[in-house]
């Protein structure tokens, strides 16, 4: 157990443990990024991250392999790329594509590369590979026109190939989704062919800004995505195989007391978690019977 | 409520909460001050806990027995921890249907006869005060018939020259069905099942509103032991009301069914496939139905009580139903559910085991890792690992389900060995 | 008549008639001239002549295509041999029951069915008449019993406690025999005999004098395919009227019930001993019933049916009866016919003959000589020469039968040579 | 065919051929013998034999493995033996046990040896066989105290042994049939141990005297005997197996039209003829149904 405290002084809105639990980072309206080191009971702060001209909103780290990198985001519409080496933080990388605030960041599956997903409040996603060389060209999509609040990474997949000209039977399925300020879920899919992202579906619900999706990471033949809104609800939606239709389900009935914001999924995708504005984070899990209940509440 | 200002949802403080790799979780929750606006509120902790501190582990997970190896795992342990849990579940929640629970314990035994679960979808015993108390004596008056001398002369007759048909249509014509029932016997078992249907058709049609749904009852139980199971549920799916009934009294309804397995059928042992073959077919034409109208669960539970295996293929041709979880497979509960049903076909004969249920296994060992039950998540690492060796490597689900297990794998090893940074 | 003088007999010339060891016969008959009395009538003439100009010769007999012979002999000839047998028979004499002909006939071939069997006992197509008559428009009035809701209830309730005794019970009790044989047919093979036999004890009960004994035909077809046959035949032992109606009507029996073997039992070529064991339960027991009344051709037939081989030993465990002959063995029909009857088994899997009609065919043997086949008779003494060398040496019968054989056959090449004196 | 005419000018009482079918004996009230040679169509007398004091009521060929060997039995109460011997014929033997007329003489099957049954008005029967140095002492039997008509062999039987002494486990089984003035038919077994023939069944059913018995010849594994008497009735007795009673059956229903005089059975047992004082011979068989019915009649 480990507490830290008065990370900030302003509003905090993300703080990420690293894989090995062994690094902290959060991030702040103070336009900061603070790297703390945790071991055992105890904490220390190792340094303060500066570069952001804005609120930063989300730091997410890379895995392992590539090093110990930190991206952020921020409301002054970069991401910012940080790393660790021999004990001293720097940053590494800039990826300016968007020119309204980045609302999120994430990682994308380790097998992928260093592939990072943005999403902005221009309407667009982002997704970048980070090369040893250099970073390529970002893919950009419009996806939400009013402006994208959220972006997940489905799991890594296999698919039967289409016994295409490589020869090979299996392809790669990289999908992500988004939540976007026009109350939409979207689901995209790479197309190799034209090598983008292009739409998969188009899944309504919502009857306000959507602020957070996440795909779950079950290793159950069944995906589902979680989405949290405004409109104080939060919309399950699940597909069978990969493909075909996604059936919507209300995680309850009744509102919650206020708007939703943030949604995640526990590793092995059992638990959900929620956090909202009535400054509680509840958590989820489905029934026998296909319905969500209650698996209890983080307390303070 | 009012319209959202989205611009202030930037200016509020919202929880935070993230999984973590390791078997912990942080998060930090703001205070409660009466207004959440304005800046300068911040969080105040962010705290970094186990698991089981923020969230209540799972003890049924925690005590399984499993990975339930053939030959490896004993049947007695597998059976106490079923016993355990019932009584855990029944005490904590006395109204709480462990129907599956239960079926699965009388199905790793190999002495249990189907009257036995029937007993336990339905306890019968509570009828026993009913039955005990003495009918009304109604006078007999007749309200039947039976054949005249001269039909049954002509009857004879016709059963001399070898005419079933003529001998039969004579006696349902004068409406002696058990007369037309012993001439059904004779005539085999195509024209018994004819007669018994149009015995039921005739003297069991619900004509009035008030009448008893549970005549319905008796004339299914007929009919599914002449192998007209898929007729009878004709019924069910074309009438509403009956396919509610059916739908809500189904344990009511397979119980009779089962308790009527008569001694001559019931010798073997229900956990082997030697049922008799029309109950078979009633179990799985009910199931089809109860999948129907979406009661997965109960579908699910009869499909266990007829032994299909779990499985992505239809259940029968002609279907596009298949059972291939018991209960929602995202769940824990429906995890050991299909571990142990599994587990109770292992003294089938060259039986491979279910790899449907590969994926709800990997999933079981990712929710032991992530509540902190490391030396079983290894467990079922290791056992995973083996079983997936035996599976096909250009299968899509197991190529995939193996990239799931060396990311656990290796989060497992990490795990265990605690602080070490990788290099 | 005044007493005989027994000394006035000395001085009577009397008939002379001796056979002789050729096939002749010598004879003298004094001429009828009034009074027989006193001396000096003698006879006029001793004459010695063939057998055949004294003695009708049995051409069936003659025409015989024996020995039969299993790779030898053919069967469309025997077939053919049968069918002049019988065409000849009914034109001599049409009422002429010539039912072991025919159904010697048919059991040769693989395609008979019990049916064709049936028609050869009674030819029920008489019946086509009577059955097209339209039966008097009765009105319908209720004379049997339908259980009543309540009890349907109960019923219900029994079924799903497992309780079938008491269902039937009540249904029996209430007179619903259409419930009770469903329940019945429920509770197993039984169970369902006990209904029925209690519906048919109950029901058909020849109560009033001019009850029609028919009734009793059609119980007995329920009883003989439920198993029930031995139960069935103590109503014709025990109730004289009964006993002596089926004697009567034996064939009409027999065929009846032989009619209603149902298509998916009679798929089998009745020459093989594939008949429903039920049918030969009834056929054995109906058999010794005749027999115990002493119809002992009638009883050979029904055995025959049965196919039952020819045997020393009791036809069941149980009886003294047995199956030796056809008809009294001491005549020609009833030695050609058990002849036949053992060729008919000749694709039997390792069939090795009836040893019980050895002498029935050594006697066949010395009619022929007798009637001075003498070519047949050289042939029936190799072909039995070459049956006994295959019998055991020390069976008595045996003994005795190759004592027979070597004067048959010292007679028949005597025959053969004519007048040569032996030194 | 033959037709011997005149044979004899008194009564002929027997006329019996040979086994070869060539030598014809008749007997007479004439008290000859007379013997016929008879070929095809021909005849010759060759020899009458002459010796007797007394009608010759039988004559009976022993089997040719004796010789040409012929018995007489006659009113006289003797039994002569005569053999055709270089075609001469003489008197061989003479068998004068009995105090009264003969009245029928037998030779028993041929396994037996040469031996002789004999029948007389004084009661008894006798057994004597000749054996090639001379007669043997006659077993003598009080067989029907009124005097005996007739005596007839049962065919030569195996019959299973006690295990005895001899060590063999077969027997043989020598039985006779007589009919006598006390209406009776009596079947006698020879006794080894006390070397005689003991009374085996007594058959009641005849009203007056019995005339003649017969006992089939037939191979079946029933023995037949056939009885007439001067109640103008044939009586068939039967007995299954050689052991147990025997059962009776009248030939027919009503009586003849009179007295039976004779019955002989085929050689086979298939066809019974009779001979009685309507001056018809009358053949008989069994039907399936066990009844006897006719067989035609001999005609002149």
């Amino acid at each position: 157990m480990v507490a830290i405290t008065n990370a900030h002084n302003e509003l905090i809105h993300d703080a990420v443990l690293d894989y090995y639990g062994k690094r902290l980072a959060t991030c702040s309206s103070d336009k900061t990024i603070k790297i703390f080191e945790v071991e055992g009971e105890n904490y220390k702060l190792i340094d303060t991250l500066i570069g952001h001209e804005g609120p930063v909103w989300r730091v997410d780290w890379a895995h392992p392999k590539f090093g110990t990198i930190l991206a952020s985001c921020s409301y002054d519409g970069k991401v910012l790329i940080w790393k660790e080496e021999n004990g001293r933080w720097s940053q590494i990388a800039s990826h300016a594509v968007h020119s309204a605030s980045v609302n999120s960041i994430q990682w994308a599956p380790h097998e992928y590369g260093a592939v990072l997903l943005a999403a902005a409040s221009d309407g667009k996603v982002s997704v970048v590979e980070f090369k040893e060389n250099g970073t390529l060209s970002p893919i950009i999509i419009d996806a939400h026109a009013i402006g994208v609040n959220s972006a997940s990474w489905a799991p890594a997949t296999i698919i039967q190939g289409n016994n295409g000209g490589d020869g090979k039977n299996v392809d790669e399925l990289r999908r992500f989704v988004t939540g976007g300020a026009d109350n939409l879920v979207k689901v995209w899919k790479y197309n190799k062919e034209n090598s983008t992202y292009i739409l998969d579906d188009t899944l309504e619900g919502h009857s306000d800004w959507v602020r957070d999706v996440a795909w779950s990471p079950s290793v159950l033949l069944r995906s589902y995505l979680a989405s949290v809104s405004q409109d104080r609800s939060c919309i399950i939606w699940t597909q069978e195989d990969n493909e075909g239709p996604w059936k919507k389900t209300e995680l309850q009935q009744e509102k919650f007391p206020d708007v939703l914001w943030r949604a995640s999924w526990s590793l092995s995708g059992n638990i959900l978690a929620l956090s909202g504005g009535d400054n509680k984070v509840t958590l989820w899990k489905e029934n026998l019977e296909g319905n969500w209940e209650s698996a209890g509440e983080v307390e303070q | 409520h009012q319209p959202i200002d989205n611009q202030a949802l930037l200016s509020r403080q919202f929880p935070i909460f993230h999984w973590t790799n390791s078997n912990k979780v942080l998060y930090g929750i703001p205070k409660n001050t009466g207004s959440n606006y304005g800046s300068g509120n911040s969080l105040e902790c962010i705290n970094i806990v186990n698991y089981e501190s923020s969230i209540q582990p799972n003890l049924v997970l925690k005590s399984f027995v499993g990975p339930l190896i053939n030959g490896k795992t004993r049947v007695k342990d597998l059976e106490a921890w079923l016993d355990n849990v019932i009584d855990d579940l029944s005490s904590k929640d006395p109204s709480k249907d462990l129907t599956v629970w239960r079926l699965l314990r009388l199905q790793l035994s190999a002495k249990t006869t189907l009257k036995d679960i029937s007993s336990v979808l339905y306890d019968s015993t509570q009828l026993l005060a009913y039955l005990s108390q003495p009918l009304p004596n109604i006078e007999l008056t007749p309200n039947a018939f039976k054949i005249d001398q001269a039909s049954q002369m002509k009857v004879l007759s016709c059963l001399q020259t070898g005419n079933h048909n003529a001998a039969l249509q004579l006696s349902l014509e004068k409406k002696d069905y058990a007369m037309a029932l012993l001439l059904g016997s004779l005539a085999g078992k195509n024209k018994w099942s004819e007669v018994v249907q149009q015995y039921l058709s005739q003297e069991f049609t619900a004509t009035a509103p008030e009448q008893n749904e549970w005549a319905n009852l008796l004339s299914l139980i007929f009919q599914a032991f002449i192998g007209n199971s898929k007729m009878a549920m004709d019924k069910f799916y074309r009438n509403s009301a009956d396919g509610h009934w059916a739908i809500n009294n189904w344990k009511q309804i397979v119980a009779a069914v089962l308790m009527n397995v008569n001694a001559e059928n019931d010798s073997t042992p229900s956990n082997t496939a030697k049922m008799p073959l029309v109950v078979t077919e009633f179990l799985l034409e009910f199931g089809i139905f109860l999948k129907q109208k979406s009661q997965d669960l109960a579908a699910s539970i009869v499909f266990m009580i007829a032994r299909i295996p779990l499985s992505l293929s239809p259940v029968m041709p002609d279907t596009m139903f298949t059972f291939d979880t018991i209960g929602k497979s995202s769940t824990i509960e429906s995890c050991l559910w299909s571990e142990v049903y599994e587990f109770s076909f292992s003294s089938a004969p060259k039986f491979a085991g279910f790899p449907c249920i590969l994926p709800q296994k990997m999933f079981h060992a990712y929710c032991l890792q992530e509540q902190g039950f490391i030396s079983n998540a290894s467990k079922y690492c290791d056992y995973l690992t083996n079983i997936l060796k035996t599976q096909p490597k250009t299968d899509i689900t197991v190529m995939n389900l193996t990239l799931s297990l060396t990311d656990l794998t290796t989060r497992v090893s990490d795990s265990n060995t605690g602080w070490l940074t990788k290099p």
